[in-house]
């Protein structure tokens, strides 16, 4: 009974905190939005026993993601005033097809409720006497191996294209250059000139 | 009892909406970004209310390299916001649209 | 000897035609006139030895032509007795033509060009004579039209001639188009277009019916038909003779020997020749002797009329023509042959006579400005006398009388004979017998008699004014032999100054030798063509030669038999007394009879008729097909139609493509939807 | 000799003489180009010679299996085809001719894609292939487009598209059909597709899906209007080839395809191809008498001509179709004629309007002749070629139906008021207009042009045998494939009571007549 | 798990490859443009090259989630090749902004692109096509000083997460109703009863891949990205990822899908034919030649979808020669592009300036025209044999109005093509200059090479493509 409410509370709050990050004005607060629906959504997760995603949702989605949105928000120096909510002029027919789709989805999941559900065996079954994260991580490190180190080049890519496309050289930045400074010899430094008379000064 | 068709339904509403963010918003392209954050959170709770009903971890792996990914893709996004943003002065949805045709 | 007859006339074409500008334009003219000469010198003799009873009917093969299935023909040369009538008739009208062209043609800077397209008409001309298949003679058929429309256009920078040669040919074309539909139905009923074999196999085909485009009909009746109205628009008949008072345009000689001695009696020849299958078809003979007998009354009405020398004559051959195929109707295929016959010398004789006073006029071809030609140009003026005395048929019944009184009573004795519609026929023919007394004789009244009015002619007074000429040298000494007097008497005789001269001998002598003819054919060999016994041995079956109603054509009353003489001299009487004593009686007719007088000054309307139905309808539908049709729907709703379209598709996917994200989302998001709802109600 | 592949000879000749005319200069392209078609028109006529004729029905064969993988290197011919090569190779050198002073710009280019059409148009009418044939019918658009395009008048661009979008809009459907086809019978091998029995409501569509293609190619109203844009703007050895061989392709396509290998939905739509046939030869003379541009003119006609090819081809016996191979034939001399004529003067005067023109008999008389000539035998004077053809195939209508040959006679009325009121316009008259007086007469380059053309005409016209023959065979190997199929003319020939029938000639006429009635 | 290993060369070079690119860059400084360019087409010669000697296997690794097979295979081999072309041309274009990041990343898309295609699991599938996805959008958007490329990178970014989420979405409904992400074990179940579920995430899945091969409606994308980007990417986008998303599709419709033929064959028909129209329809009056090829590619994408929508294995082989051709073609047509710069050295975009052209280049216009008679099909062009074969592999699995239509709009598609023949051949000389010399030798080679294949050459090899074709469609029956 409680787990249901705890559903009911969840589910609730996602859904809520979802239609708020799209309707909210002020990107910030949308931010703010979006990481009450990863908590909740971790909750939801929870209940449903998936304790490794729950917590990984809550590390990486609010912990890393959320966070760097929030950064951007607030390095783009956004004019918040002019930032009011434009719709665009379809938004009914959007909103309709939107619905549309939501039932129909939901009609569509139904038929896993309705049981007749014919299916394969089990790549992976759970087992009890394992906790989730260690069945998680043997999965991982087996099976899924092949694909753990391909994430792991997803990851690179992420990070080369993020540096590529953000990184500046910036001109102007002076930096030590201590292979420079050590080759460095008297004669490059200084100049010995005789002025005559009258010529020392240049005004 | 709470059954995998509820996630389900919660899930679809949540997909729902991150579609319909993505389009009906013209102002803010962050906003689009945070709801294709949405839709990969919809995904993610399909796949671990599959694999709880189940009773299968297979769904929980993928929705760990889901995670992986999206946190990859988020960087990305925002990077080419940054570039785009650098480049225009402006993040506005209505601005995005020097090719057409 | 066939083939040399036949295809010198087109060797000298070639020659001449292709070879002018290297051999020079002498060379060319003897080229021609001698081919036409040893032509005719060897005709005469094939004649002869029909007319003896000596000749064979043979066939001579030149070349394969085409074989497809059952449909052969070949290019062969038949001579029988038809033929050799023929032959000699056009051989000799064309030899004579082609020598009274030297002197017609003189100050014609095209003489080698005219030459040849004579030449090449008699071939094409000899080559429908000769034919054996109905494919041959459509040949020779087209080939003389071709020649014609030549020929009428010679003068191409005229436009009327030009006009004139068009239609000849197009008129001709809707005669062809019944002549080739009729080969076609003869050879799907026979399976072959040889000519003997299908007059052979006519008889059995007798009472037979076949479809014909969607009307059941008599098979032969059909067939007959058709081919009957491709003669009807070669020899003029009503309603596709139209063509042939235009192809006047032409130069005279080319009347005389295309548009009255020859091409325009291929229809004759073409109905005499097929005329055991016209026997079998009794509808069809009716329909002929009845457009016969109406073309024959129609063209002497409006010859009445017609101011213009050549015109009267031409409406006086298409009259001629319908004597003709009424004769053919009614059977007499002897008598019509006869006609045909003497006709050819005759009203040959008539034109080059009308030519050489055309030559001497200085060409002024309207009658009102001549008069009183006779002292002028008396050679001319007696042998159109002669040709008058022949086509009028002055003669005394069973004594003597010219050719065309023998061949004119033969066919109005067999029309009354064969009884039915032939005594309709034969009352026209009387009819058309006074009109064609009166307007022969008015034409020589005008002509010939009475005074000079040449001074209201523009032509005469050109020549008179025209120091220069045409670069002729006559006329320049006329001119300047007579510009001194000019002031003081031109008006007062008429005259304008001008002194006619006679033609010169070359054109002269083809008149004396068709005056021979015109008096002579009639008399010599009236009992080969028409006398029953003779006539059978004579024409040795190469046409249905009805003995009976030869016979029955002797044996008619009295009074059918001096009855063209009878209405000859009507004619004759009202002629002089309209036009020679009491000059003002026509004006005065003419103003009584205002609208008659219009109906049949204007042809019976015919040409405004066609233009309004034909040629008018024809253009305006064109203009409409191709501006409506094929450009405002065709094109409109086909290529362009599609075009706009497309160009209408890609101003919407243009504006699809807005450039706006969202906008790209809800496109995919509509695609999605749309497809999930797809497969959803697809699935339920 | 029999072992000299002389078709891929034929084929490569105009192929490598393309190649080289694209990197030579100008005078050396025309020389090339002269050249190779000269030297492919010396290798038809050898190849006439040696075909073989009452001989084996494909003769010159080649077959490369796999060369293409899922298609062969299969050439062939039968009599029809040869007598369209040698169409095709005599027409060649002589449109290179005849622009060989109207072309200045780009020859090379100009020279190399009249070779690669020289390519296509053999190869159309010698692959024994399906799909090789396809290649070929279509690669024809490739070449003309650009000919169109580069050298045509004012309005080429709006013409080269529409010929190519439309022709090829057409074409693709005959693609679906041969894939369909392909299916059914397991192989590309025209021969073995000739005597391959389709089912009969296969074929309905099949036949619908070809018919759509060739009668565009042909062009057949009311798919013709590409035609007169194509004629008018493109360059006069463009209208030449245009009208005088790849028209010939939509005929030969109905001859080779559909008509052997769908009979028995040739015999069912047979009513199709009348109605529009006649539509099209009344509607187009009609356009063909008002228009004033002379290669309007000359194309309207062509399409009242092929109007009879079909109509003749669908008489579905020897006459109608030995006499639409005929008009073929001669319309590709003639009209490739015609078009050239118009070309003389074009280049004398720039202009197409018939009225621009007038009394051309006074300084050109010999262009004056030849003209006559050429417009005499488009009319179908007996003695040229354009006579045999009509003939024929109008005799072969009547057989299958009056009315129809009625109607496309009609066309003999009509095509000569049209031609003879051109002639009349632009050769007679008086000769007023400075400009023309100034034009000189044929000079020697054109003289060799139009002589061969006119020797063939008359050739054709006074001894087709030698035409005829050839074909003879193959028609009639069609005529009896679709002998079971056809249905009977309309004529319903019934005897009656011959009054005065001798005994002997009763039964023998009959006999004949019966058997006119039935198959020819 | 060592022997899988050694069964996935070409992935560990590719790997192994982009890094050492990655670092050659890094340390030798992206001057050293020689370098670290033959590095990475090294790395991907030599991947190919692995791809050659595990050609005709059949097996599968990592328990099952990759396959190592003949189709796989073909599919890499266009992708590497077109890679390598696209890393060939790029420093010319790039000119001062070349940097080693450009290569790398296109080594790992190729990489992410080739886990694509050799995928046998919604997991792996979902990998390696994000792993190219990432990759693209930062090459898209990879001249981030050119508002447009930026703008593009944003557009696919965006639209792209859009239709990786509908595909994920749709991967969790076929995992959640079949109980698996294994293709065979997915076919097992759809072959079964089918449910609103299953139909719905096969429904999902198609709309998600549909994007990347950027079939109408979800190409939206694709003009103003191809636009936008550089052209090498634009070149790249056009090539290698084409290959591997429709290599893709045609695995998970027929491997995974491949029962349920009446789940997808009307989808995929639609969007069959729908691309080709909208592909043709939307090209017709493009100023720019980028954005034109960009709806050039939806519209033969479309004539790919006719041959995948028969769902037999002649259809599979027709999907395969056409990515062949279309990628030869499609390289050529970016190759010549690539090379029409005016005399101050810039890129000319724009279609009408191409006036003319034929008569300052004219090697170049021959070639474009030989890419685009090709592209539309006409023959003696070799790109009507693929079109030919999609058509009756159509047509043979009885979908005869598909083929029908599908050819009819091809007419339309023939427009365009010929309206820039048109303009090159055509049309007075433009203002604009294109002096000649603007590519290499090898450029000129491969273009040379590819327009002679294209023109005739190319049905000489019919048999040889056949039996490769089938031999990689063989696989998925």
């Amino acid at each position: 009974m409680i787990q249901l409410i705890a559903f009911y509370l969840f589910a609730t709050i996602v859904i809520a905190s979802a239609a708020m990050v799209i309707f909210a004005r002020n990107p910030v607060h949308s931010v703010m939005w979006l990481i009450l629906a990863f908590f909740n959504a971790a909750g939801l997760m929870l209940l449903a026993g998936a304790e490794f995603i729950a917590m990984l949702l809550v590390i990486v989605y609010v912990g890393a993601v959320a966070v760097l949105f929030l950064f951007v928000v607030m390095m783009l120096d956004i004019d918040f005033a002019e930032l009011r909510a434009g719709f665009v002029r379809y938004l009914p027919l959007g909103a309709l097809v939107a619905i549309i789709l939501a039932a129909e989805l939901i009609f569509a999941v139904g038929a896993w409720q309705a049981g007749g559900v014919d299916l394969a065996a089990r790549a992976a079954p759970a087992v009890t006497d394992k906790s989730n994260i260690q069945q998680i991580g043997e999965l991982l490190y087996t099976r899924y191996i092949f694909l753990f180190e391909a994430a792991g080049i997803v990851l690179l890519v992420a990070m080369i294209g993020a540096i590529v496309l953000t990184h500046r050289q910036r001109g102007g930045v002076r930096i030590q250059n201590i292979s420079a400074q050590n080759r460095r010899r008297p004669e490059d430094a200084t100049r010995l000139v005789d002025p005559g008379v009258g010529q020392g000064m240049e005004l | 009892m709470i059954s995998v068709g509820h996630y389900l339904a919660v899930s679809a509403v949540l997909f729902t909406l991150g579609v319909l963010g993505i389009f009906i918003n013209r102002k803010n392209i962050i906003v689009i970004l945070m709801a294709i954050e949405l839709i990969l959170l919809a995904v993610n709770i399909n796949l671990v209310a599959f694999s709880a009903a189940l009773n299968d971890l297979v769904g929980q792996v993928f929705s760990m390299f889901v995670l992986t990914v999206a946190a990859g893709e988020a960087a990305i996004g925002l990077a080419i916001l940054v570039v785009y943003f650098r480049g225009r002065g402006t993040i506005a949805v209505d601005d995005a649209n020097r090719m057409k045709g | 000897m066939i083939q040399a007859i036949v295809f010198l006339p087109l060797l000298a074409a070639l020659v001449a035609g292709l070879g002018q500008r290297v051999i020079g334009n002498v060379p060319s003219k003897i080229v021609t006139t001698g081919a036409l000469f040893t032509s005719c010198a060897l005709s005469w003799p094939i004649f002869l030895s029909f007319v003896a009873g000596t000749g064979e009917a043979g066939v001579t093969p030149v070349l394969h032509w085409v074989s497809s299935g059952a449909l052969q023909f070949n290019w062969e040369l038949r001579v029988d007795t038809l033929t050799s009538v023929m032959l000699v008739v056009i051989t000799t009208v064309s030899a004579l033509v082609h020598l009274y062209s030297w002197g017609y043609m003189e100050e014609d800077p095209d003489q080698p060009r005219f030459f040849a397209y004579l030449s090449l008409f008699t071939f094409a001309m000899l080559m429908l004579v000769t034919a054996n298949n109905l494919v041959q003679m459509f040949f020779g058929w087209e080939g003389v039209g071709l020649a014609s429309y030549l020929l009428i256009g010679f003068w191409y920078k005229k436009p009327s001639a030009n006009a004139a040669a068009i239609k000849a040919f197009v008129v001709n074309r809707v005669g062809d188009l019944g002549f080739m539909l009729g080969i076609f139905g003869t050879f799907l009923v026979f399976g072959t277009v040889s000519i003997p074999e299908i007059l052979a196999a006519a008889p059995g085909m007798a009472g037979s019916s076949i479809t014909f485009m969607g009307m059941r009909l008599d098979t032969m009746t059909i067939i007959c038909l058709l081919l009957f109205i491709g003669a009807m628009g070669k020899s003029a008949q009503l309603g596709l003779h139209t063509w042939l008072p235009d192809a006047m345009e032409g130069p005279t000689p080319v009347s005389a020997l295309i548009h009255a001695a020859t091409m325009v009696t291929a229809g004759v020849f073409m109905v005499c020749r097929l005329s055991p299958m016209f026997e079998t078809a009794p509808i069809a003979l009716g329909v002929v002797t009845f457009v016969g007998a109406a073309t024959c009354l129609f063209a002497a009405t409006v010859g009445t009329t017609q101011w213009d020398i050549k015109r009267v004559i031409a409406y006086s051959t298409c009259s001629q023509l319908g004597y003709m195929f009424f004769a053919a109707g009614v059977g007499a295929y002897g008598a019509a042959m006869f006609h045909l016959f003497t006709h050819a010398f005759f009203k040959a004789l008539l034109f080059l006579g009308a030519g050489s006073v055309i030559h001497s006029m200085h060409h002024e071809q309207d009658m009102r400005y001549y008069g009183g030609l006779r002292k002028h140009i008396p050679l001319t003026y007696w042998a159109m006398m002669m040709g008058t005395l022949a086509i009028t048929g002055v003669g005394i019944a069973g004594v003597v009388g010219f050719a065309g009184f023998y061949s004119k009573d033969g066919i109005l004795e067999a029309a009354f004979a064969a009884g039915g519609g032939g005594r309709i026929a034969f009352w026209v023919g009387i009819f058309a017998a006074l009109l064609t007394s009166f307007y022969s004789w008015r034409l020589v009244f005008l002509t010939f008699f009475g005074k000079p009015r040449w001074e209201q002619s523009e032509h005469i007074q050109h020549a008179v004014h025209d120091d220069h000429g045409h670069g002729h040298d006559d006329h320049a000494h006329a001119h300047a032999a007579h510009d001194d007097h000019h002031h003081h008497d031109a008006h007062s005789d008429g005259t304008a100054g001008y002194h006619p001269h006679e033609s010169p001998i070359s054109m002269l002598i083809p008149l004396v030798v068709l005056s021979i003819g015109a008096v002579f054919a009639g008399i010599v060999f009236h009992h080969q063509f028409i006398y029953p016994e003779e006539g059978a041995a004579f024409w040795k079956g190469s046409l249905a030669f009805n003995e009976h109603l030869m016979h029955e054509a002797h044996l008619v009353p009295w009074w059918v038999k001096w009855l063209p003489f009878t209405v000859m001299a009507i004619g004759l009487f009202l002629a002089w007394n309209s036009y020679i004593r009491n000059t003002s009686l026509p004006a005065r007719f003419v103003a009584q009879f205002k609208l008659l007088h219009q109906f049949l000054y204007n042809k019976w309307y015919f040409d405004e008729l066609y233009n309004f139905l034909f040629v008018k309808p024809a253009f305006a539908i064109g203009r409409f097909f191709w501006k409506r049709g094929d450009e405002g729907t065709i094109d409109r709703f086909g290529p362009d139609g599609a075009a706009a379209l497309v160009q209408g598709g890609t101003r919407l996917a243009v504006r699809l493509q807005s450039g706006y994200v969202y906008g790209y989302a809800f496109v995919m998001l509509l695609g999605l939807v749309g497809l999930a709802s797809w497969a959803m109600v697809n699935f339920l | 000799m029999s072992g000299l592949p002389i078709l891929s000879l034929m084929l490569a000749v105009p192929a490598v003489g393309a190649i080289a005319c694209a990197f030579a200069g100008d005078r050396n392209a025309r020389l090339i180009a002269l050249g190779a078609t000269l030297v492919n028109l010396a290798l038809g006529i050898l190849m006439w010679a040696q075909f073989d004729v009452g001989g084996a029905q494909w003769q010159f064969q080649e077959l490369h299996e796999g060369l293409f993988g899922r298609f062969n290197y299969a050439l062939g011919i039968d009599g029809i085809a040869l007598m369209l090569i040698v169409l095709s190779v005599f027409l060649m050198p002589l449109c290179i001719l005849a622009s060989w002073e109207a072309i200045t710009k780009r020859v090379g280019l100009y020279m190399a894609m009249f070779l690669i059409m020289e390519v296509v148009m053999i190869g159309v009418f010698a692959a024994q292939d399906l799909l090789l044939f396809y290649v070929f019918f279509e690669a024809g658009l490739i070449p003309m487009y650009f000919i169109i395009g580069i050298w045509g008048g004012a309005n080429r661009i709006y013409a080269a598209f529409k010929f190519f979008l439309y022709t090829l809009l057409g074409s693709v459907l005959m693609l679906i059909a041969m894939i369909a086809m392909i299916r059914e019978a397991g192989t590309t091998d025209i021969p073995t597709l000739l005597v391959y029995n389709f089912p009969p409501e296969m074929q309905t569509w099949l036949w619908l899906a070809f018919f759509a293609s060739l009668a565009v190619k042909m062009p057949m109203w009311p798919v013709h209007t590409w035609l007169p844009d194509a004629h008018v703007q493109a360059p006069t050895a463009g209208s030449m080839i245009l009208a005088g061989v790849l028209l010939k392709m939509g005929s030969y396509g109905f001859i080779r395809f559909m008509m052997p290998m769908f009979p028995d939905a040739s015999a069912q739509l047979m009513w199709l191809v009348f109605a529009l046939s006649m539509v099209a030869v009344v509607y187009t003379s009609l356009v063909a008498l008002v228009q004033s541009d002379m290669k309007k003119l000359i194309a309207y006609s062509s399409v009242a001509h092929m109007a009879i090819v079909t109509a003749g081809l669908y008489a579905l016996n020897q006459q109608g179709i030995e006499g639409a191979l005929i008009i073929m034939l001669s319309h590709g001399v003639v009209s490739a004629a015609l078009f050239f004529c118009v070309g003389v003067i074009y280049d004398r005067l720039h202009t197409r309007e018939i009225d621009r023109y007038g009394g051309l008999a006074v300084n050109m008389p010999a262009y004056a002749l030849f003209f006559m000539l050429f417009t005499m035998a488009s009319i179908g004077l007996p003695g040229t070629s354009g006579f045999v053809g009509e003939f024929l195939s109008l005799a072969g209508i009547y057989e299958a139906s009056s009315t129809v040959a009625f109607v496309c006679t009609t066309g003999i009325i009509l095509g000569a008021a049209y031609m003879l009121y051109l002639y009349r316009r632009v050769v007679f008259g008086e000769l007023t207009k400075d400009d023309v007086k100034a034009m000189p007469d044929l000079n020697p380059r054109e003289w060799a042009i139009l002589a061969p053309l006119a020797a063939v005409a008359l050739w054709m016209g006074v001894y087709p045998e030698s035409f005829l023959a050839p074909m003879r065979g193959d028609v009639t190997t069609v005529v009896a494939r679709l002998a079971p199929a056809k249905p009977a003319g309309d004529a319903h020939l019934a005897a009656g009571k011959p009054k005065a029938a001798k005994a002997g000639d009763h039964g023998a006429a009959q006999g004949e007549a019966h058997h006119a009635g039935g198959v020819q | 798990m060592t022997a899988d290993l050694a069964l996935i060369w070409p992935e560990l070079i590719l790997t192994i490859g982009g890094l050492i690119t990655l670092m050659l860059g890094t340390f030798a400084g992206d001057r050293q443009v020689g370098l670290y360019q033959l590095a990475a087409m090294v790395t991907l010669a030599a991947a190919a090259a692995a791809v050659v000697t595990f050609f005709g296997t059949d097996t599968t690794v990592f328990s099952g989630t990759l396959s190592v097979d003949s189709f796989g295979g073909f599919a890499k081999l266009l992708i590497y090749a077109a890679s390598f072309m696209c890393i060939l041309v790029a420093p010319r274009f790039f000119k001062d902004s070349m940097r080693a990041e450009y290569p790398t990343l296109i080594l790992f898309a190729a990489l992410g692109m080739g886990i694509m295609a050799s995928s046998r699991d919604l997991m792996t599938l979902y990998i390696g096509l994000e792993l190219n996805s990432l990759a693209a959008y930062v090459l898209a958007s990879f001249m981030r000083t050119d508002d447009r490329s930026s703008e593009a990178g944003l557009k696919y970014f965006v639209l792209g997460a859009l239709a990786s989420g509908m595909l994920l979405y749709g991967i969790s409904l076929l995992y959640g109703f079949t109980g698996t992400t294994d293709f065979a074990g997915i076919a097992k179940v759809i072959g079964g009863e089918m449910n609103i579920g299953l139909l719905f995430g096969v429904v999902f899945v198609i709309a998600g891949l549909a994007f990347k091969v950027s079939a109408v409606p979800f190409h939206m994308w694709t003009p103003d990205v191809y636009e936008g980007a550089p052209t090498p990417v634009t070149t790249f986008f056009a090539t290698a990822p084409k290959v591997a998303a429709m290599a893709l599709l045609t695995r998970v419709v027929i491997d995974a899908m491949g029962p349920a033929v009446g789940a997808w064959q009307q989808i995929i028909i639609f969007l069959a034919l729908a691309s080709i129209i909208l592909g043709a329809v939307g090209a017709i009056g493009q100023k720019n030649i980028k954005r034109l090829l960009a709806y050039s590619s939806i519209n033969n994408v479309g004539f790919m979808l006719v041959g995948l929508a028969a769902g037999t294995q002649q259809g599979v082989e027709g999907v395969l020669t056409y990515l062949l051709v279309y990628m030869v073609t499609t390289l050529g047509a970016f190759l010549v592009v690539l090379q029409l710069r005016d005399d101050q050295g810039n890129q000319v975009e724009s279609i009408p300036a191409l006036a003319g052209l034929s008569q300052r280049r004219p090697g170049i216009a021959a070639a474009l025209a030989v890419f685009l008679f090709s592209l539309a099909g006409i023959p003696p062009l070799f790109g009507f044999w693929p079109k030919y074969l999609v058509f009756e592999a159509a047509v043979n699995a009885n979908l005869v109005p598909l083929a029908v239509a599908g050819i009819v709009a091809s007419v339309i598609g023939a427009y365009y093509y010929i309206a820039i023949i048109k303009t090159m051949y055509f049309d007075d000389k433009s203002d604009t200059e294109f002096p000649k010399g603007t590519g290499t030798v090898v450029e000129d080679a491969v273009i040379t090479a590819s327009a002679l294949w294209l023109s005739v050459i190319g049905y000489l090899f019919i048999g040889v493509l056949g039996v490769l074709s089938a031999s990689a469609a063989s696989v998925l029956f």
